[in-house]
């Protein structure tokens, strides 16, 4: 088991690996699942010293959920700011920093929560506070910044501790 | 099909890799592996070279491809005549970097020196004008890192303009291979020849603009003025192994030039006719007063010397520039002295310059005087072209074939007044650096101090043994000059004669 | 059937190139620079999005086989767009900004990107 | 009707493109022309890949996804650049 | 014995002192004179069949090719020279081992006098006159080392140099001469070309063939206006001028002379050119002999004059002149290389050769004044001695000779030469032996060792004989040298005695000896007028032409070989440009054979990115990072137009490269300006860009002039498209060419790749070696900094996209050979992966966890390529040929393997390793102590949580 | 589209030059940089300009290819002045450290020794 981990350090990386490879070769055959696999072992083997601690993901099935909201957030908020940027004067729009408290511990949570902002449009992850308890996010247009902190724990920061830890 | 043909390419590119991975932190095992490697090199080299004295011209497909669509190496009697001269040059230079610690001053010395080997013996064996472009830019590379080799201000500086410098030689040689490429849709030298005779006489003006941008590219490398400013600071700069192993660089250029220009454009291929006649051989001469003049007005011994290549290549791309068989063969005897003459002289430089700095200017006596103002004797008359020794025959063959030229009166003239003034400035250097500051010479010669030469294990005879030994060839090419001169005929007669080359290369296709 | 999926490529397709276009030029309208930021990270994946989309949808309906490769591209543009836009914000914060003029850090002191050698040495 | 709907869409990207340009050229601030050239890279993979439709390929695949994998590493060395000076410490 | 012997004897000589200098004084002269000895010897062995009037010859082919061969002869002028140059040297060798000081090193001495000795003889014994410019042109060599023997004195440097670059350059004259004259002859032999006179003198080129000759001969025999270095020679040893300047070195001129006599003499031109020099240079040589103080300068200028005596007589071109000429040679080499030997015994015995300090020595060297006294007067034409018969025959022959309708003119200048001439030998016997001894001598004068006076009274002896017997001891000899100097033919009516009868030469040679010891009476007053007059010092004016003419080479050398970079570039550019051009307008440009293409919407887009970012590049260059933001906008323009124009692989590889390109340059420009100030003027800049516009009109106008013509011939990549698929197993045919057809340019250019990392490598050994290291550790950023070096986002991404972008590697890696990709773009992704995690977490924490040493990597590489190219020997096929076939391995399909996968490999690790290298060595300039971390990311509040409740740290 | 080509060319290698001759080695490595972008495309342009016809055979239909050759030739010389840029970076950083100057002309020499007599 030992020798296993050692050898897998990241059965889920692997089993993305293998995935991946699939994709690139953009079809499926024996020989492809057999050889993206080997990869797929292979790889993160290589890459172990660099990647040392393990993730954990506790229940990989909230990230499904959690991954079909943010594509549905992006669609949505993608034509808030199309609209903005069409149409709303510069004079009208109110550009916000917001400090986000973060309950989240883990880089691996933190940067996909900050992921999620970035690629919701309207929000973008901008940097983390000096220890990493806070992130801060700047609103393209937030007349009232407390509302969107409050969605962003609400809606992603609750669903990634769920997650992750 | 003899695969001794690419074993001057292989034997380096192999060994150079092996010291950077296995031995490179061992010192004496690098440098016996560097030297049995270029023993094992001039061997082959040898052997080539007998199997092309009697005139055939041997091919080897790489891949297995026929030319003109694969590449192909191609040995005859002036590409084994390079490659000889190449590897009996290293020999004596590589002993001498062992033993001036030339060596340890840097790291990766050996590679280098191997890499840089590996890419003139395959710039000289290459039937592929493409390929010949590839080689071009290993050895230029590996010079790069051996221009540069323990470093220094100075040297650095001098190493960008030589890198950068070349670099735009590099690409005017990619702008001439693409042209010629475009026009021709071949890249097979031999091929090449074929197409350049057959070029319509109404289509010329684009393959005349390929051909001659090619030219030029073989003039930076052969230190053509105005193209020769690359070399005094960059010969001067580098470590003085490196810079006698540059004898052989320029040697590249002009080596290029015969071949390309004998070969493919050769007088015969109407269409690329009077590519050069305007310029060349004035340009030639202008090199050889440029390089004379240097010598006289150089400040450095280390600079002298790169004047006195640059004359030697004056003297050498006057007698090509002519174009005729006879010229050709007066240059190739001319070539091979010059190289080991240039080279003799760096060496003989650094001796000075390790004993006394580099300027020609003495507040005291050096140690083993003596031997080191003989070699630097024998060294400045070689160069200069004073008897006994082989420039004088190589000066005098020049001098013969190119009496029917016409602008005779004018090479003569040149070339007998820049040997004035080439001898004027060597004595100067010689006298200054050995005989002003000297009083009576000390019997007793104290052990040299000046670093470099600090570790105690290393033999301090070796660095003589290799200036006697590049001595010894210059000697022994003097002593055969008939043999010599009749092989340089041979050489120049094929060259001129490139029909067999064409049919050997391309086979049962050349018509 | 088909020209339900030759609809929907070509929705794709002009959704794709609006929002490629407003990305981009959100970057020449927005007039401070952190909004700046929004317009093309992102107008522009979901453009590229829309047209990777319509190859996708265009293949599996119309080309002789499935393709699903395209996938690559909108997994390491999600994964490398937030790391792009968070650089470029720091190169504001940095350049722009100073300690005071942002926003409380909350239970710490300052923005990492303000950290400065000294801090750490406290 | 595909055909021009994808005119349209190159229409777009390639003014997005010249959009780019503009500020690449004109931006006053670093940051801005380093977020306008990293945009031009994003556009420039819908082009590739819309031509790669055009063409009915899938020759141009590598080509969009090495840009997208490879204009990020510039970008963030760019902006390293100015964060750090030195931008593998 | 064999010429070649005796050629060679001398040479062996010079290697022994060389060999035996730590063996004593005594050896190397004892080596030296043996040498000369046993080549006197042998040449003495040939004289019953000179003296019977035969030729010897030796012959050996050298360089056949040119003429230039080992041919020897002996004939009596040959013999005459050899015997003096043996014969004399031998007494030199004697006198120099007496002469010279414990200080100096013997054996050097004895190495260039015999080196000097071998090249006289060689020059004397030449039947080929290639042969004869060797030995000619080592005579200047040699007597180069002699005369700056005394390396300590400048005078000896300068006299040296002097010498070396008006013989020399009198010799590089003679070559082109001598050339002309073999050309004309058809051949360089002289038995051959002394037997075609009619065809030498009717030549057009006679008369600049005589003309290099005699710049040759008149050089090295010191003949006006080149007679100056003769005198400054006078700084080496006393026995090197004893030697040289009697019976050798100056002499070879005449002897040059003398041996082409039958071919070149008897013309007008010769006459005119060389009686009239010989004349003035007789005449000149005497007249300021007379005014030296220094005794060898007095004995240099008599010997210039009477050099021009010999020459004169030559000159003259008549057979009984040719006598003269050689009977004068023969004693005026005895007379002078005595008196030379008296003055260096006197200079060595009183301190001094300055004639106002001597005086009076008859009483204290009663020797060397007999000795000095009888050689002196024969210098002065006294009979009965030797130098009165030669000079009376000269003077008889200058009674004879008209010159230009004057009959005057030269018997009146000559009987003037001989005037001065007697009396400076009388002052050379009056003012140093004569009068009442002094008491302020330098030294203590005293006569010599014998060893030093044997030599001189041997040669007085020999004055004495000649004059008194003169036919009988010089008679056959000179018969014999003057018989081969007028080329074999009956030898005029002469006869050697002392007296003739009442002949004007009589009366001129009265006249000269009387109006000389006139002339010595009224030496002081002379002295006077002579240092009133002005005159040319040929010394200074020398030496200014040559110092300037050093200056104005050092001003041209250090002018344009200045190191200016931009100057030499612009050089370049414009030549090429230039060069090109009449290349190409000497050419027909046929008509294009190729329409236009109508471009989209998107070429005309990527063009104006294109064109807009270069310009704007070019504009706004000085802000350095702007420029390469802006470069990167040019290489995705160019990486785009590549995919767009149906050459994928290439789109790929250079937007790779870029990326990789753009992180080195990033990495270099940290450590540098990041600014370029304005250092041109604007005329300057105006210039660059005219001169660049028309270079890239140049490269445009011959791109589209190629692509709008199709290509001449069939192109050779039809076979390519044809066979890659059959041949090469696969269908990316620029794979399958960069792998198998030309797979020997991807050889050489991994090696290139190789080689630029260890390049890199080795330079940043040496820079962190030097005492830049030290500047380096405490380098201070020129920006400010920001915080978070290793920000969270990234270090996570990273993680993840690491191992994708390896697979993507791998990916492009395996299908290379069908599609595009390939090794190459694979390294370089892969190695982009790697640099992504050492941008995120650091150099030093991404270093410690490198487990391939990318030396190792790039080697292996390399090798593997090599290996791959060398199995194909094991299958009989040469280097580099592929193989390819396919597999099954159940429940797999089938799959395809090639060995060009493995070279592609080889590819792959060494771009991999190559890059690596080139950019950890880049890194570790900017390594500092405490730089790195031991964590992955500066900010991680999960491991700060959880060490704040272990409390391990603050 | 082959104006476009060749006048990119043209510009690309004038501005090359133009940087090349300026006096700092930076601008020299753009300008190399600008140069190599130059004779890439001219290489590349010598096999003349085909679009959509990349030379990966097809199996299953005729079709018509450009003329990989040059495509060859030029990922060949990109690869290799890759390898001399980086060279060159180095050469000059090199330059620019040892003697703080990133001049790309040499400094006049001291004059540090004497003259001949
Ligand atoms: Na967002
Ligand atoms: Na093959």
């Amino acid at each position: 088991m030992k020798l296993l981990r050692r050898l897998v350090p990241h059965p889920l990386l692997t089993l993305l690996l293998t995935g991946t490879w699939l994709l690139l070769v953009n079809g499926w055959s024996l020989n492809s699942l057999v050889f993206g696999f080997m990869l797929g072992i292979l790889i993160p083997f290589v890459t172990q010293p660099y990647w040392p601690d393990r993730p954990r993901i506790s229940r990989p099935f909230k990230a499904i959920e959690y991954v079909l909201v943010v594509l549905w957030d992006i669609v949505q908020a993608n034509i808030v700011v199309a609209r903005i940027v069409l149409f709303k004067p510069n004079s009208e729009r109110r550009p916000n920093w917001i400090t986000i408290p973060l309950d989240l511990k883990t880089p691996e949570a933190i940067t996909t929560l900050a992921g999620t902002i970035t690629m919701t449009p309207g929000t973008l992850s901008a940097d983390v506070s000096d220890e990493g308890h806070c992130l801060l996010v700047h609103c393209l247009d937030a007349p009232d910044p407390e509302a969107v902190r409050d969605e962003i724990k609400q809606r992603y920061e609750r669903r990634l501790m769920e997650i992750f830890e | 099909m003899n695969h001794l043909l690419i074993a001057p390419v292989l034997l380096p590119a192999i060994v150079a890799p092996f010291i950077i991975m296995v031995v490179r932190h061992h010192m004496d095992l690098t440098r016996i592996f560097s030297v049995a490697s270029t023993v094992l090199l001039a061997a082959v080299t040898l052997a080539l070279w007998a199997m092309a004295a009697d005139g055939t011209v041997h091919v080897y497909e790489l891949g297995d491809w026929p030319a003109p669509f694969g590449i192909v190496l191609v040995l005859d009697r002036l590409s084994a005549m390079m490659i000889v001269l190449t590897s009996i040059l290293a020999l004596p230079i590589l002993l001498y970097a062992i033993g001036s610690g030339w060596d340890e001053r840097g790291a990766n010395f050996h590679a280098l020196f191997q890499f840089q080997l590996m890419g003139i013996m395959g710039a000289f064996l290459t039937g592929d004008a493409f390929n010949l472009f590839v080689f071009f830019e290993v050895l230029l590379i590996a010079s790069y890192g051996l221009m540069i080799h323990s470093g220094g201000g100075r040297r650095f500086q001098a190493g960008v303009q030589y890198v950068v410098y070349n670099l735009l030689g590099s690409t005017l040689f990619l702008f001439a291979l693409g042209t010629l490429y475009s026009v021709t849709g071949t890249l097979n030298m031999a091929d090449l020849a074929v197409k350049a005779a057959e070029m319509p006489a109404d289509d010329t003006a684009l393959l005349r603009v390929g051909a001659v941008m090619l030219l030029l590219v073989f003039a930076i490398k052969a230190a053509l003025l105005p193209l020769h400013f690359w070399l005094p600071s960059a010969y001067a700069n580098a470590p003085a192994p490196v810079a006698a192993l540059f004898a052989i660089m320029t040697k590249v250029g002009a080596y290029a030039i015969l071949r390309m220009f004998t070969l493919v454009f050769g007088p015969d291929v109407a269409a690329t006719t009077g590519l050069s006649e305007a310029w060349l051989l004035p340009a030639a001469l202008l090199t050889l007063i440029a390089g004379a003049i240097g010598v006289l007005g150089s400040k450095k011994i280390g600079r002298v010397a790169a004047f006195g290549a640059i004359a030697s290549m004056g003297t050498l791309l006057i007698a090509i520039s002519l174009f005729t068989e006879t010229a050709a063969a007066a240059a190739l005897y001319y070539l091979v002295h010059s190289t080991l003459a240039a080279a003799l002289l760096f060496l003989v430089a650094d001796l000075v310059v390790e004993r006394q700095g580099p300027w020609i200017f003495v507040n005291k006596p050096m140690a083993q005087t003596g031997l080191i103002s003989a070699l630097f004797f024998a060294a400045a008359i070689a160069l200069t072209g004073m008897p006994p020794l082989s420039g004088f025959l190589g000066k005098l063959l020049v001098l013969d074939a190119t009496r029917g030229a016409d602008l005779a009166a004018w090479i003569w003239g040149v070339i007998l007044v820049g040997s004035l003034i080439t001898i004027i400035g060597m004595a100067r250097a010689g006298s200054i650096l050995f005989w002003k500051g000297h009083g009576l010479p000390q019997d007793e010669e104290e052990p040299d101090e000046t670093d470099g030469t600090e570790t105690g294990a290393k033999p301090a005879h070796l660095p003589f043994v290799a200036c006697f030994a590049l001595l010894g060839g210059l000697v022994a090419l003097t002593v055969f000059a008939g043999p010599a001169t009749n092989y340089a005929e041979q050489t120049a007669a094929q060259l001129y004669a490139p029909a067999d080359y064409i049919q050997a290369v391309l086979g049962k296709e050349a018509q | 059937m088909e020209s339900l999926f030759e609809f929907l490529v070509a929705a794709f397709l002009v959704i794709a190139g609006i929002f490629g276009i407003v990305g981009s030029y959100g970057l020449i309208k927005l007039n401070d620079p952190m909004s700046r930021l929004h317009a093309p990270t992102k107008a522009t994946t979901l453009g590229v999005g829309g047209v990777l989309l319509a190859s996708l949808l265009n293949a599996a309906a119309f080309g002789k086989y499935f393709s699903v490769h395209e996938l690559m591209i909108t997994l390491f543009l999600f994964l490398t767009a937030p790391i792009t836009a968070n650089f470029i914000a720091k190169v504001h914060i940095h350049r722009q900004e100073t300690r005071e003029s942002m926003p409380s850090a909350g239970e710490d002191h300052h923005w990492a990107t303000h950290d400065t050698p000294e801090d750490e040495e406290q | 009707m595909i055909e021009t709907a994808s005119q349209f869409a190159f229409g777009c990207f390639a003014l997005a493109v010249l959009l780019n340009l503009w500020k690449v050229v004109t931006a006053p601030e670093i940051a801005d022309r380093i977020l306008a050239l990293d945009t031009m890279f994003i556009n420039a993979i819908a082009l590739m890949v819309l031509y790669g439709m055009a063409l009915g390929t899938s020759i141009f695949f590598e080509g969009a996804m090495i840009i997208a994998m490879l204009g990020f590493v510039s970008t963030v060395a760019y902006a390293r650049f100015i964060l750090r000076g030195n931008i593998i410490e | 014995m064999s010429l070649f012997l005796i050629a060679a004897l001398p040479f062996l000589g010079a290697v022994f002192p060389a060999l035996l200098i730590r063996a004593g004084r005594n050896a190397a002269a004892s080596a030296a004179g043996l040498t000369t000895f046993l080549a006197f010897t042998g040449l003495m062995l040939h004289i019953p069949a000179i003296f019977r009037g035969e030729t010897v010859f030796a012959a050996v082919d050298w360089l056949p090719a040119l003429g230039l061969n080992a041919h020897f002869f002996l004939d009596g002028l040959g013999f005459l020279f050899a015997a003096m140059i043996l014969g004399i040297g031998l007494l030199i060798i004697l006198y120099a081992r007496f002469y010279l000081s414990r200080e100096d090193p013997m054996g050097q001495f004895y190495s260039y006098l015999l080196l000097f000795q071998g090249a006289m003889v060689g020059i004397v014994l030449s039947d080929n006159i290639l042969l004869l410019l060797v030995f000619w042109e080592l005579t200047s060599l040699s007597s180069f080392l002699l005369i700056g023997y005394w390396k300590h004195l400048p005078e000896g440097r300068q006299g040296a140099r002097m010498a070396l670059t008006i013989t020399g350059s009198g010799g590089l004259a003679m070559i082109a001469g001598m050339l002309i004259l073999g050309h004309i002859a058809g051949s360089y032999d002289l038995s051959v070309i002394l037997q075609n006179k009619e065809a030498i003198q009717s030549s057009d080129l006679y008369l600049p063939a005589l003309i290099l000759i005699l710049l040759g001969a008149f050089t090295k025999s010191a003949q006006f206006p080149f007679h100056f270095w003769l005198p400054h020679a006078m700084a080496a040893p006393t026995p090197v001028s004893a030697y040289l300047h009697s019976a050798t070195m100056v002499k070879a001129g005449l002897f040059l002379m003398a041996r082409l006599w039958p071919v070149l003499a008897g013309t007008p031109e010769w006459f005119y050119i060389v009686a009239t020099t010989g004349l003035v240079t007789m005449l000149v040589g005497a007249v300021i002999a007379l005014f030296k103080d220094d005794l060898k300068a007095l004995l240099a200028f008599s010997t210039v004059s009477h050099l021009g005596l010999i020459t004169m007589l030559l000159g003259f071109g008549t057979k009984i002149a040719a006598v003269a000429a050689v009977f004068h040679i023969i004693n005026h080499a005895t007379f002078k290389a005595a008196l030379f030997m008296t003055a260096g015994i006197v200079d060595h015995e009183a301190g001094t050769r300055d004639i106002k300090r001597l005086g009076g020595l008859r009483h204290l060297m009663p020797v060397t004044f007999t000795i000095g006294m009888v050689a002196a007067l024969s210098m002065a034409g006294i009979p009965p001695l030797n130098g009165f018969l030669s000079k009376e025959m000269m003077l008889e022959e200058a009674a004879h000779t008209v010159w230009n309708g004057s009959h005057l003119i030269v018997p009146v200048l000559a009987g003037i030469a001989a005037l001065f001439s007697a009396a400076y030998s009388f002052r050379f016997i009056a003012h140093v032996f004569l009068g009442p001894k002094r008491s302020d001598y330098p030294g203590h004068p005293h006569d010599p060792t014998p060893g030093m006076w044997i030599g001189p009274a041997f040669l007085v002896v020999l004055v004495v004989l000649i004059g008194l017997a003169s036919a009988k001891i010089a008679g056959p000899m000179v018969a014999t040298a003057a018989g081969a100097v007028i080329g074999g033919e009956k030898l005029p009516y002469y006869s050697l005695k002392l007296w003739h009868g009442l002949t004007p030469a009589l009366y001129i040679s009265i006249f000269a000896v009387v109006g000389g010891a006139v002339l010595l009476a009224l030496h002081k007053h002379l002295e006077k007028i002579w240092n009133a007059l002005p005159r040319p010092e040929a010394k200074t004016i020398f030496e200014a032409a040559i110092r300037g003419f050093t200056l104005l080479s050092r001003g041209l050398t250090e002018g344009l070989h200045n190191g200016m970079l931009t100057r030499h570039a612009t050089v370049m550019v414009t030549f090429t440009v230039a060069i090109s051009y009449l290349a190409y307008q000497s050419g027909i440009l046929s008509a294009a054979t190729r329409a236009v293409q109508d471009p989209g919407i998107l070429p005309v887009v990527g063009w104006f990115v294109l064109v807009v970012a270069t310009l704007f590049i070019v504009a706004k260059h000085r802000n350095r990072l702007l420029a390469l933001v802006l470069i990167g906008a040019v290489g995705l323009v160019v990486s785009l137009s590549f995919n767009y124009l149906s050459a994928p692989d290439l789109a790929l590889t250079q937007i790779s490269v870029e990326v990789v390109t753009i992180i080195l340059m990033l990495l270099a420009l940290n450590f540098m300006p990041k600014e370029t100030p304005v250092e041109t003027p604007a005329f300057i800049r105006m210039r660059d860009g005219a001169l660049s516009i028309i270079a890239g009109l140049g490269t445009g106008g011959l791109i589209y002039a190629l692509m709008m013509r199709d290509f001449a011939f069939p192109t050779i990549s039809d076979f390519h498209l044809a066979n890659s698929y059959k041949g090469g197993g696969g269908t990316n045919v620029v794979n399958v060419i960069l792998v198998d057809f030309r797979g020997y340019d991807t050889f050489g250019e991994i090696i290139v790749l190789g080689i630029a990392a260890v390049v890199i490598f080795a330079l940043t050994e040496a820079v962190l070696g030097s005492k830049v290291r030290a500047y380096l550790l405490n380098r201070e950023p020129d920006l400010p900094q920001a915080g978070d070096a290793h920000p969270l986002m990234m270090v996570v991404v990273t993680r993840v996209l690491m191992p994708l972008v390896l697979m993507v590697a791998a990916y492009i890696f395996f299908r290379g050979h069908n599609l595009p990709g390939g090794g190459f773009i694979a390294g370089l992704i892969a190695a982009i992966a790697i640099i992504m995690q050492y941008m995120a977490s650091g150099f030093s924490w991404a270093a410690e966890r490198q487990r391939f040493f990318y030396h190792g990597i790039i080697g292996s590489g390399v090798l593997i390529a090599a290996a791959t190219g060398i199995g194909a020997w094991f299958n009989r096929k040469p280097f580099l040929t592929s193989d390819f076939g396919y597999l099954h391995w159940p429940p797999l399909e089938e799959f395809e393997w090639a060995t060009a996968a493995l070279f592609d490999l080889g590819v792959f690790l060494a771009v991999v390793g190559a890059v690596l290298l080139a950019l950890e060595s880049l890194s570790r300039f900017a390594w500092q102590p405490g730089i790195g971390t031991e964590h992955a990311m500066d900010i991680n509040p999960a491991r700060d949580d959880a060490a704040d409740k272990t409390g391990t740290e603050g | 589209m082959e104006l476009l080509v060749a006048s990119a060319v043209g510009i690309l290698t004038a501005a090359g030059i133009y940087l090349i001759l300026r006096r700092r080695s930076f601008p020299v490595i753009l300008g190399l940089s600008l140069l190599t972008y130059a004779v890439n495309v001219f290489l590349f342009a010598t096999g003349r300009l085909v679009s959509g016809a990349p030379p990966i055979l097809n199996k299953y239909e005729e079709v018509v290819y450009t003329d990989p050759l040059p495509q060859a030739l030029v990922l060949t010389a990109i690869v290799i002045s890759f390898g001399m840029t980086a060279v060159v970076v180095m050469v000059a950083l090199g330059a620019y450290l040892s003697s703080q100057n990133d001049r790309t002309n040499m400094p006049a020499e001291p004059e540090g020794a004497g003259d001949d007599e």
